[in-house]
């Protein structure tokens, strides 16, 4: 009984003392498209490096979440990888970096080249084998988004398809869920951020991106504003921004985490001036 | 004297039950009331998607297309119902016929240590039966058929998963069965197989009615596995190959993602679920309540 | 007919052997009593007065509302859902059929042992002081003086004295049963119901049993429900023999022992004590 | 069918489960052995997860069910005790607890979480939190836990409480040193059936306790579970694999100590209440 009251009062003091720690530091909530979020940890951590007692939590839920949650503000901040849209300017976005969505195949897929027709014709499942656009005699396995990403909207925008008109064999959500499903798939085609797949490719990762419509997809191209299927990345706030959030946007768009940006592949704000 | 005998038995009210009768009724009382939290919330939560007859989308819509705003839930629920069957189809026969190996074949040195390996396996959790089978089966499926992610291989999986827990409640209804019964079997000359198939197992049919109801309303409830091996394309199967996405799979890929209508068509389907459950669970009480009293 | 806090009938300590006082006043009065379950009307208006210091043996054939009776004089019956009981039962001035009163202290002072030895699932020394502390007693040496006194009361303390701290269980059916004894006069009850007290026990222990409500006579009311005939004529002073009619069983004849065993007035008791029915 | 078929088919069914189990099982212990190290063990994630290792999650995943059981537990006993020793046989109330009881444990986890992130994270605005995912848990593993302590107590010889109640304690003492002793080893099946659910748990979490792997300072941040972490790693994280599977080694001992510790701790209790004077 004297030891299980013991237990009791350490586990209520412990209660207290963290509850005490929690109000005595300021936190960052971060919410949103999960192209941006990774990015946005590592900023973060810089961020929580210069700034003593601050922390920055990062959850990712998809561009549109992003958007509603900075709306609602259970989000100090939304991210999203597109522009805000005719129906959400009463929000403010603040651009921190550039992104594309490449085309991605297995490393081993000898196929070099698809036309936006041929790619459209796999999407849509009037293409089925490899071979009908000069690869091997396999069939194609066609992996895409689920709902509500961004990636899956800008895409089917792109080659103005409905989501109902693809026949996907396999549905994924995250970019890395993708890129993990086509690297072990020989026979997968998929689509993604070139950020994230460009970051796959340097860790070894056993995918290649495609060129699409004659322009390789890389970050110099997606900069140079040639690439034709590219977003923008975007930090969300409603109104004016706390301090706090006003000083991680300002810190987000500072050349001083540049190096972070085109470690995860983007195309920094800073070097566009 | 420690205690002067009492004068008089009129009721004092020093019965310490008078303190603890309400307040454990009242613990007893706030769990169930989950229940009604749990269905309040969720109809909140549907209810953008259910007004105006907007419910009659989730069965006329051809499929589950939220952005062009249609939510047909019937491919999910078709793809739910054939993985569980499936899964169910390989687990009970199997199931049945370990809680036999263990009670009437078994060597008496296995039985401890093979009953230990089930109730091991019963307690693994799904995500590492979903891992093991996102690295292992699918790869071998996918050598015969793409994607390998399919109806096939989220079946395997389950019912591996599902087998550990029936063949340990067929195990419990068949130690049940009277050993009297047994002997009166043995008395008359039946041979073992006679016995088991036509005495014993008939014998514990409720308790190996009402363990099956369990495992599917357990197998139709689980989502980890589906979501990692069943390949979350929404259509409705037409061979075992098919990659399909089970309704609980479906709410646990886009709910982080959902808005507005979005979100409430999953919770639609989360009420859709729990409904179906509540079949099964009145449909176990049933089974049970016949074993009671026959 | 109060109970008299200074007489010494009350206090602990080594039991005699043979006949103590036993006189004819009545320490519980049952009035006109029935029990039903569920509607159906199971013992049917029974009178009967229960004298102090005697042993009251029940008697007849099973299923006559015996122990529904007997139940029924510590409220125990009260906890079978659907039983209603009507009638008075007299205690110390209260009726403890419609009078509220604290059951607990009730069943402090009208003790009960089972058909089946119950001892709790603890050690011996604990089964005796957990009721002991449930009704105030907290002194350590009180408790162990009290334990000792009552297992020395009913002829144990030689045999576990040396494992009181082993677990209850672990004892024989007839120690079992006399350890649920002690644990029922530690707390110096007034009243003992025994419902078959040897019924589950061997020849042997059920000898044991025997001799010592033998020697609880004078000490304290007891009323037994027995179907040992010979055994109820070796212990009772009183003798009250229950039958069924029609389905509802009734008290048909109550006396002193030998006048219900010898000199039955009603033909039923005849018979039934004869061994030609029931 | 001939007697030796049957035989044969019996063992064949036994050795064909057997074997895929084990495989599971082989496969499981030897991957993840081959990953697993005491810096694992400690060490933060690094790379989503590549690297470095599971000590925050692990912290998380424990105060999870820390809340759990902290909040189940009690309300599950009591509720336990009230079905099983104060309800009216057959009474109304009874019956309608029960019943929703049954429903609650067949209700799919993912609908809890649905609930949780419903209830806790928005309504009672504790956003995705520790606090939210354990609370969400908690509800999820009383409906099993109440069953399984209600059984146990029901379970008892009636001798005992009657033979508590003639000596005239309460029903309460008889439930606290009486009963509940008698009725451990089913509250223990019941708790670990609890803690095996919770640790296990994935589904009601994603959307309640969050993804953040990071090491939690309070109960209101969000805390990745390990076994959410195994769902991320297999997913999301190309060349996950290995460390996906070490974690899994790792949750499964967890689970399998937990619940050693969950009986050794029990064992003592019932032996306190045994021979305390």
């Amino acid at each position: 009984m004297k030891k299980f009251k013991i237990l009791l009062t350490t586990l209520i003091c412990m209660m207290l003392f963290s509850q005490s720690s929690y109000a005595g530091s300021e936190r960052l909530i971060l919410t949103g498209s999960s192209t941006v979020a990774p990015l946005a940890l590592e900023i973060g951590k810089r961020f929580e490096q210069l700034h003593a007692g601050v922390r920055v939590d990062v959850q990712t839920g998809g561009s549109t979440r992003g958007v509603l949650d900075a709306r609602s503000g259970t989000a100090d901040i939304g991210m999203a990888s597109r522009a805000l849209k005719g129906t959400e300017q009463d929000l403010t976005s603040h651009l921190i970096g550039m992104d594309g969505i490449s085309i991605i195949l297995h490393r081993n897929n000898p196929v070099k080249m698809l036309s936006n027709a041929q790619i459209i014709a796999i999407f849509t499942g009037k293409i089925r084998n490899w071979q009908q656009v000069g690869g091997e005699n396999r069939s194609i396995t066609v992996v895409n988004k689920a709902e509500g990403h961004s990636t899956l909207e800008l895409f089917l925008h792109h080659f103005s398809l409905k989501n109902s008109q693809i026949k996907a064999d396999v549905i994924i959500g995250d970019n890395q869920q993708g890129i993990k499903t086509v690297a072990g798939n020989p026979n997968a085609i998929g689509y993604v951020s070139i950020g994230t797949a460009e970051y796959e490719e340097a860790q070894g990762t056993a995918i290649k991106r495609l060129p699409m419509a004659g322009i390789a997809p890389t970050t110099e191209q997606v900069r140079l504003g040639k690439f034709p299927l590219s977003r923008p990345l975007n930090l969300i706030t409603k109104g004016k921004p706390s301090s706090l959030a006003q000083s991680f946007i300002d810190f987000a768009r500072s050349p001083a985490v540049r190096d972070l940006v085109e470690a995860q592949f983007f195309v920094a704000v800073a070097s566009q001036h | 004297m420690i205690w002067s005998k009492p004068s008089s038995l009129l009721l004092l009210p020093r019965n310490i039950d008078r303190l603890w009768q309400p307040l454990l009724a009242g613990m007893a009382v706030l769990c169930a009331v989950l229940l009604l939290l749990i269905v309040a919330f969720l109809l909140k939560e549907a209810i953008p998607a259910l007004h105006d007859g907007g419910w009659r989308s989730f069965f006329n819509d051809q499929s589950w297309y939220p952005l062009e705003n249609m939510f047909g839930l019937l491919p999910m629920l078709w793809a739910s119902l054939a993985i569980v069957s499936l899964a169910l189809l390989l687990a009970a026969p199997l199931g049945l016929a370990n809680a036999l190996f263990v009670r009437f074949y078994a060597p008496s040195f296995l039985v401890t240590p093979y009953r230990l390996m089930l109730a091991l396996l019963a307690g693994m959790p799904s995500v590492v039966y979903g891992l093991w089978g996102l690295t292992v089966i699918v790869p071998i499926i996918a050598a015969y058929h793409q994607p390998g992610t399919s109806v096939l291989a989220a079946s395997l999986v389950l019912a591996l998963m599902i087998l550990p827990t029936v063949a340990l409640t067929c195990l419990a209804a068949l130690e049940a069965v009277p050993s009297s019964l047994h002997a009166g079997a043995a008395a008359l000359g039946m041979s073992k197989q006679g016995l088991l198939l036509g005495v014993i197992v008939p014998a514990a049919r409720y308790g190996i009615g009402a363990g099956m109801v369990l495992a599917t309303a357990r197998a139709l409830g689980e989502t980890m596995v589906v979501l990692m091996v069943a390949g979350n394309v929404v259509q409705t199967p037409h061979s075992i190959f098919d990659p399909v996405r089970a309704l609980t799979a479906n709410i646990a890929l886009e709910m982080g993602y959902a808005t507005d209508l979005h979100r409430a068509g999953l919770f639609t389907s989360g009420l859709i679920l729990t409904l179906l459950v509540l079949v099964l669970a009145w449909f176990a009480a049933r089974t049970m309540h016949k074993y009671q009293y026959a | 007919m109060t109970i008299n806090n200074s007489t010494t009938a009350y206090t602990l300590g080594n039991m005699t052997l043979g006949q103590a006082c036993c006189t004819p006043v009545p320490h519980l009065q049952i009035k006109k009593l029935s029990i039903a379950y569920a509607g159906n009307t199971v013992l049917d208006d029974v009178s009967l007065d229960i004298y102090k210091g005697c042993i009251t043996a029940l008697i007849g054939p099973s299923g006559c509302g015996k122990t529904s009776f007997l139940s029924s004089l510590n409220c125990l019956l009260a906890l079978i859902p659907q039983a209603s009981v009507t009638g008075h039962i007299y205690f110390d001035r209260d009726d403890i059929i419609h009078d509220a009163i604290d059951t607990m202290r009730l069943r402090r002072r009208i003790g009960m042992i089972f058909q089946k030895p119950n001892p709790f699932p603890l050690s011996i020394r604990r089964n005796l002081t957990l009721p002991l502390r449930e009704h105030g007693v907290r002194n350590r040496y009180l408790l162990a003086e009290k334990v000792e006194q009552a297992l020395k009361d009913v002829g144990l303390w030689d045999e576990v004295k040396d494992r009181l701290d082993g677990s209850a269980l672990a004892l024989s059916g007839g120690q079992q049963q006399r350890l649920c004894i002690a644990r029922a006069l530690v707390l110096e009850p007034e009243i003992l119901l025994m419902d078959e007290p040897c019924s589950a026990l061997d020849p042997i222990a059920s000898g044991v049993v025997e001799s010592l409500i033998k020697r609880l006579q004078g000490r304290y009311t007891v009323v037994i429900v027995t179907h040992n005939l010979a055994q109820a004529r070796r212990v009772a002073n009183y003798a009250a023999f229950f039958w069924m009619k029609e389905r509802v069983g009734t008290l048909i004849e109550f006396g002193r022992c030998v006048n219900v065993f010898e000199h039955p007035r009603n033909p039923l008791t005849l018979a039934y004590v004869r061994g030609q029915a029931g | 069918m001939p007697e030796r078929m049957f035989t044969l088919l019996i063992w064949g069914a036994a050795l064909l489960v057997t074997g895929a189990l084990l495989w599971l099982l082989a496969d499981t212990v030897l991957q993840g052995v081959a990953h697993l190290s005491w810096a694992f063990i400690v060490d933060a994630p690094e790379h989503a997860g590549r690297d470095g290792g599971i000590g925050p999650i692990l912290v998380s995943t424990l105060c999870i069910l820390g809340v759990a059981l902290l909040v189940s537990l009690p309300l599950g006993l009591g509720a336990a005790i009230w079905l099983a020793e104060f309800s009216r046989q057959g009474g109304f109330l009874g019956q309608i607890i029960r019943l929703s009881l049954d429903v609650l444990a067949g209700v799919p986890s993912i609908v809890y979480g649905l609930f949780g992130n419903a209830f806790f994270s928005l309504f009672l605005g504790f956003g995705f939190s520790i606090l939210s995912g354990g609370l969400t848990l908690a509800c999820m593993i009383i409906p099993v836990f109440i069953r399984s302590c209600e059984a146990g107590l029901s379970a008892i010889d009636h001798g005992w409480r009657h033979g508590a109640l003639a000596l005239g304690m309460s029903r309460s003492t008889a439930v606290w040193y009486i009963l509940l002793p008698a009725a451990a080893p089913a509250i223990i099946a019941g708790l670990m059936l609890g803690i095996g659910r919770a640790t296990a748990e994935t589904a009601a979490l994603i959307f309640t306790s969050g993804y953040v792997d990071r090491m939690p300072e309070s109960w209101m941040d969000s805390g990745r579970a390990l076994a959410v972490h195994i769902y991320d790693l297999s997913m999301n994280v190309t060349g996950g694999n290995a460390a996906a599977y070490a974690s899994a080694l790792v949750l499964v001992t967890l689970i399998v100590l937990l619940n050693v510790l969950a009986q050794a701790m029990t064992d003592r209790w019932v032996k306190r209440r045994i021979f305390s004077a």
